[in-house]
């Protein structure tokens, strides 16, 4: 088989076998025993995730273009709609299936009461997933877009026994589906303008016409949609809503791809649609700012957290926020470095989502004041909880120290000198939480919960996710765990994987590459100059650091009340704004609704003023 | 041709408007599908039959009687919890 | 131009809407009225003054034949939003029944279990 | 946030984006322009495939994927809505009125009106590539040929009629064959969802290759889902209330 056939062949099959799958579970679901369903899923989902592997080797050589329903373009031009698959596309539509596939072995067992139908929405969530990574088009972008959301809201809300589960689904729904639609005002003001739906096409029309104003509100319409999903601040309340009451495997896709997948969208708009088009200043602008306000707010609200899956997801939010800067810096280094860094974060986020899991069907709680040495003798679980914690605070070797060295050197490339800090100081607060969390829990030390921390959330409410309790960790769960937390460290140390990282973002970042692939059928990427970009002594220090500083900033957690009246009066005096940050999460519908309005009418100013 | 479009757009968004100024969700339910006979003609009036046999299937039809079973079965949860207190 | 602005205001009634709701059900359907919007903008976005119907009677004998219809693309692009209002709606109000049930109330005012 | 905040904000918002909205709208192409090079193209399509409905060659032929994901995501919602609308623990089904007396008028109706949707329905399928409608359409209206059932409240006579498993089966073969002619396509075209059959004569009633073939899929994917979709919120008029739904913090779930 050449080339060319195995793209034609692979690409849309990797979307399509896992639909097709689902259909039959669901078809013949009633005479299936549950063991056969759990294994024809996982089974499917490897057999994606390896599929996705070959394609991600394949695409090292060649960008791989598919047309479907034969359409190839003539004359430079195609009514026809296009899968593309480059290292970045493909790679996250691999970390889809791996996490997925992963899930979906954790939750062996899980949810006995609804059979075949967890498995169902989960495959075609992975549809979603895996579709909006490869397509090449922007209406089939929307629709896999909302194939993805559809299946989140419910997949949210398979605990229907939890009224926090029912809720918290209505808000991701409501929040998301508003967002898709403001991106499909956008598609349409773009269709009108030029005519064209299809990435490639669109690109040559929009570098041809200019920037007005016209292309700047399309832009920043499509991409709402995409920030909704990456939960950029003010758009990010569904996610801490959804991800405190979803299922824990669920957490494990939603914090591990579905996020990243949102700022993906973005990036690949920008990159292959807008880049001829749009100043460069003004997007890098737009996505600093929004990345600076999420991460700081991502950040505060991580450490006020008790919850702990509320918690994990405030961290989500602060590291999108990094996401948003490394990206929006428009440094191919730097977005190397999100990539390597959205990598090794999926591994170390999804470990820390399924101890929680893990705790939550041994003691009925996800509360790190009730949970207070309750974990002393689940020692694998413990040290497994702690060091994927010191992995989030960027501790060498983890897959996230490497990306967090690439995407400090990329920022300061690109004029943002003041990156480092602030990768430090997100990473020492979401670091520090976990390590906070972890240490009460694990070792069973610390003080009992300030004023500040009493009035929060608690994670008393979540409920068991398996009909029966459990009292040691089963091999079903153990493997994942370690799996990934193994995988994570791996990656950080595989040689050549820095460079190989900054080669693919370079790629990524080509506008013209792209678009001659799609609609010339040059696909080979062409003489790239090589990139090296790796561990450095500089970006270990500057690790460490985190990692010393996060565990400051548990030990203050741990131990804060401690400290002496002065200081703590000090401290008292940012009583108010943080209690006003907190009282903004309000849990309602439309407050966050009226917020995407404004955030919407914010990122326009922002895109407007004068360079 | 024109007026018609015009006089189409502004009836649907008068529509749209007392959808969304209704208070009373069984109420909104019959406006709702009023309203989306109003697009169905709208449809009709910028030559798009196709979107308009579908809106009326779905917008005036399928996607009200769904509006009118949930707030049903929400009346008679209330109503059910009257009866306990 | 008035089409268009049409379409926008339709799309902000309904996140007016969605603010102002005292119950979830409502939310609901002013979601579905903002999302209404979006077909309003593609078909407008589509027509051409004096084109008919994209639906051949017979084989066209002339070249240009393409300009004497109006866009056949936004069609079954709204014809796929349409699919999508639909199942979105039935979702979100099945989560509205069953937030009745644990919750007593589909008040957002009255929800408070996803505070701070 | 107050209601007061919250108006403010939206105000501020709804300012900037429409204001904004409005400034863009000014540069678009006007209304009723003639600027469309996307249908210029897709209209040349459908000709060569002898679509003489340009809208469902768009949807069945060019861009035949959307309409995958299309049915994908009614596929998911009906499965969603299935988990979500699910009988609570405590929930029972009541046991609904005794069918049997099911009045003239209704009989009446499910004699005359029932069959004669059921073939407006498919003959709105059949005709998906030729005039308005097609595949989603046909299967709307059919979906709902069994529910004029329900008129008159005779649900027993209705859940006879409707045996849910079958449905939720139909649905799930409407996209197994949406799938299959896109391997198809693969296996003898080159690509997903080639349009590989015999174009026929535009305007015929067999004609435009797969598109028929996929009308017909789509319609028995979306009768089905309509169905199951609607028992589902059927059914929840018969379930009784489970006893002291309030949730109380803690309610049996420590250890």
């Amino acid at each position: 088989m050449t080339h060319d056939q195995m793209a034609n062949a692979l690409l849309p099959a990797v979307v399509v076998a896992p639909i097709v799958v689902a259909c039959l579970l669901l078809a013949l679901g009633r005479r299936l025993d549950r063991p056969t369903i759990d294994v024809v899923a996982i089974a499917t989902s490897a057999a994606v995730a390896t599929a996705d592997g070959v394609l991600l080797s394949a695409a090292g050589n060649h960008r791989l273009v598919a047309w479907l329903g034969g359409w190839r373009p003539q004359h430079g031009a195609s009514v026809g709609i296009v899968f593309v698959g480059d290292q970045v596309g493909v790679g996250a539509a691999l970390v889809a299936g791996v996490l997925m596939t992963c899930a979906l072995a954790y939750s062996w067992r899980y949810f006995e009461n609804i059979h075949v139908n967890f498995h169902a929405l989960m495959l075609l969530f992975l549809a979603g997933l895996t579709g909006f990574s490869l397509s090449g088009d922007l209406f089939n972008m929307f629709v896999f877009f909302e194939l993805m959301g559809v299946a989140a809201y419910a997949l949210t809300a398979v605990k229907v026994e939890d009224p926090t589960a029912v809720h918290g689904a209505l808000n991701f729904g409501v929040i998301n589906s508003l967002g898709a639609y403001i991106s499909l005002m956008g598609i349409g003001m773009l269709y009108a303008a030029t005519g064209q739906l299809n990435l490639a096409l669109l690109s040559r029309a929009l570098t041809a016409r200019g920037p007005d104003v016209l292309v700047v509100v399309g832009f920043v319409a499509v991409a709402t949609g995409f920030l909704v999903k990456a939960a950029a601040v003010p758009f990010h309340f569904w996610l801490d809503d959804a991800h405190a009451v979803a299922p824990t495997p669920v957490c494990v896709l939603f914090s591990g791809i579905m996020v990243e997948l949102g700022l993906y969208g973005v990036a690949r708009l920008y990159w292959v649609a807008f880049s001829g088009t749009l100043e460069a200043g003004t997007i890098q602008r737009l996505f600093v700012v929004l990345g600076v306000v999420t991460a700081v707010v991502g950040s505060v609200m991580c450490l006020l957290q008790r919850h702990l899956k509320r918690l994990l997801a405030f961290s989500t939010i602060a590291h999108t926020g990094m996401f948003l800067i490394a990206v929006g810096s428009l440094n191919p280094v730097a977005t190397a470095g999100t990539a390597v860094y959205v990598v090794g974060h999926a591994a170390v986020k999804s470990v820390l989502f399924l101890c929680a899991g893990v705790l939550l069907n041994r003691f009925g709680s996800v509360d790190e004041f009730t949970l207070q040495g309750k974990g002393r003798d689940a020692r694998l679980t413990g040290i497994v909880f702690m060091l994927a914690g010191l992995g989030l605070a960027g501790m060498p070797p983890f897959a996230v120290g490497l990306g967090k060295v690439m995407a400090e050197e990329g920022v300061v490339r690109a004029g943002l000198w003041w990156g480092p800090v602030l990768f430090l100081l997100v990473a020492a607060a979401t670091g520090g939480a976990v390590l906070r969390v972890g240490a009460r829990v694990f070792l069973g030390i610390g003080r009992g919960p300030g004023a500040e921390e009493a009035g929060a959330m608690s994670g008393d409410e979540e409920k068991r996710e398996l009909a029966t309790g459990m009292t040691r960790l089963p091999v079903t769960m153990g493997i994942p765990l370690t799996a990934l937390l193994a995988a994570g460290a791996i990656v950080g140390l595989l040689p050549g994987f820095g460079d190989q990282a900054a080669l693919a973002a370079g790629r990524f970042a080509g506008r013209a590459g792209y678009v001659a692939a799609v609609l010339d059928g040059t696909t080979s990427y062409g003489a790239s100059p090589a990139a090296s970009a790796g561990w450095s002594v500089e970006g270990i220090v500057l690790c460490l650091a985190s990692v010393g500083a996060a565990a400051l900033v548990a030990l203050l957690g741990l131990y804060g009340t401690a400290l002496p009246r002065q200081i703590l009066a000090v401290l008292r005096t940012a009583r108010p704004a943080l209690h006003m940050m907190r009282s903004v999460h309000s849990g309602h519908i439309g407050d966050y609704a009226a917020w995407l309005l404004f955030g919407v009418g914010g990122i326009i100013v922002l895109a407007m003023l004068p360079p | 041709m024109n007026i018609l479009i015009t006089v189409a757009l502004t009836l649907v968004l008068a529509g749209a408007a007392v959808v969304v100024f209704t208070p009373v969700p069984s109420r909104q339910a019959v406006v709702l599908s009023v309203y989306g006979i109003l697009l169905a003609a709208l449809f009709m009036a910028l030559q798009a039959p196709d979107v308009a046999l579908s809106q009326v299937a779905v917008g005036a039809a399928v996607v009200p009687l769904i509006v009118m079973l949930a707030i049903r079965k929400i009346d008679s949860l209330r109503a059910a919890r009257r009866r306990q207190r | 131009m008035y089409p268009y602005v049409v379409a926008g205001a339709i799309l902000f009634l309904g996140v007016i809407g969605i603010a102002r709701s005292r119950n979830l059900v409502h939310a609901v359907v002013c979601l579905a009225v903002a999302q209404s919007g979006t077909y309003v903008l593609l078909l407008t976005v589509g027509y051409q003054r004096g084109a008919t119907a994209p639906i051949f009677q017979s084989a066209p004998e002339k070249a240009g034949y393409a300009a004497t219809l109006v866009d056949p693309v936004v069609q079954a692009l709204t014809l796929t939003d349409i699919v999508v209002s639909a199942t979105v709606t039935s979702m979100l109000l099945a989560l509205a029944v069953q937030i009745a049930k644990r919750h007593d109330t589909v008040d957002p005012d009255e929800l408070r279990s996803l505070r701070g | 946030m107050s209601r007061g905040g919250r108006y403010w904000v939206l105000a501020v918002g709804i300012a900037a984006v429409g204001g904004a909205l409005a400034w863009a709208f000014l540069s678009m192409p006007g209304f009723g322009g003639g600027f469309h090079p996307y249908r210029d193209a897709a209209v040349a399509a459908a000709l060569r495939h002898s679509t003489a409905n340009v809208v469902s060659s768009v949807n069945f032929d060019q861009r035949g994927f959307d309409t995958l994901g299309e049915e994908t995501i009614l596929l998911a919602s009906v499965v969603g809505v299935a988990v979500l609308l699910r009988p609570l623990p405590g929930e029972r089904h009541r046991h609904g009125r005794q069918g049997g007396h099911v009045l003239g008028t209704t009989r009446m109706l499910v004699v005359v009106a029932v069959p004669l949707t059921l073939v407006l329905g498919i003959d709105v399928v059949a005709h998906g590539a030729v005039t308005p409608g097609g595949g989603f359409q046909g299967g709307v209206v059919a979906a709902t040929a069994l529910h004029l059932i329900y008129v008159g409240d005779r649900y027993r006579v209705f859940a006879r009629l409707r045996p849910i498993g079958l449905f939720e089966q139909a649905e799930a073969a409407g996209v197994v064959a949406y799938a299959a002619v896109g391997v198809a396509g693969l296996a003898f075209g080159g690509s997903w969802l080639a349009n590989i059959l015999p174009h026929g004569t535009l305007a015929r009633l067999v004609s435009a290759g797969t598109v028929p073939l996929l009308n017909a899929a789509v319609g028995l994917a979306v009768a089905g889902s309509v169905v199951v979709l609607l028992s589902h919120f059927l059914d929840q008029r018969f379930l009784s209330p489970p006893p002291g739904t309030r949730h109380a913090p803690g309610d049996g779930t420590q250890p």
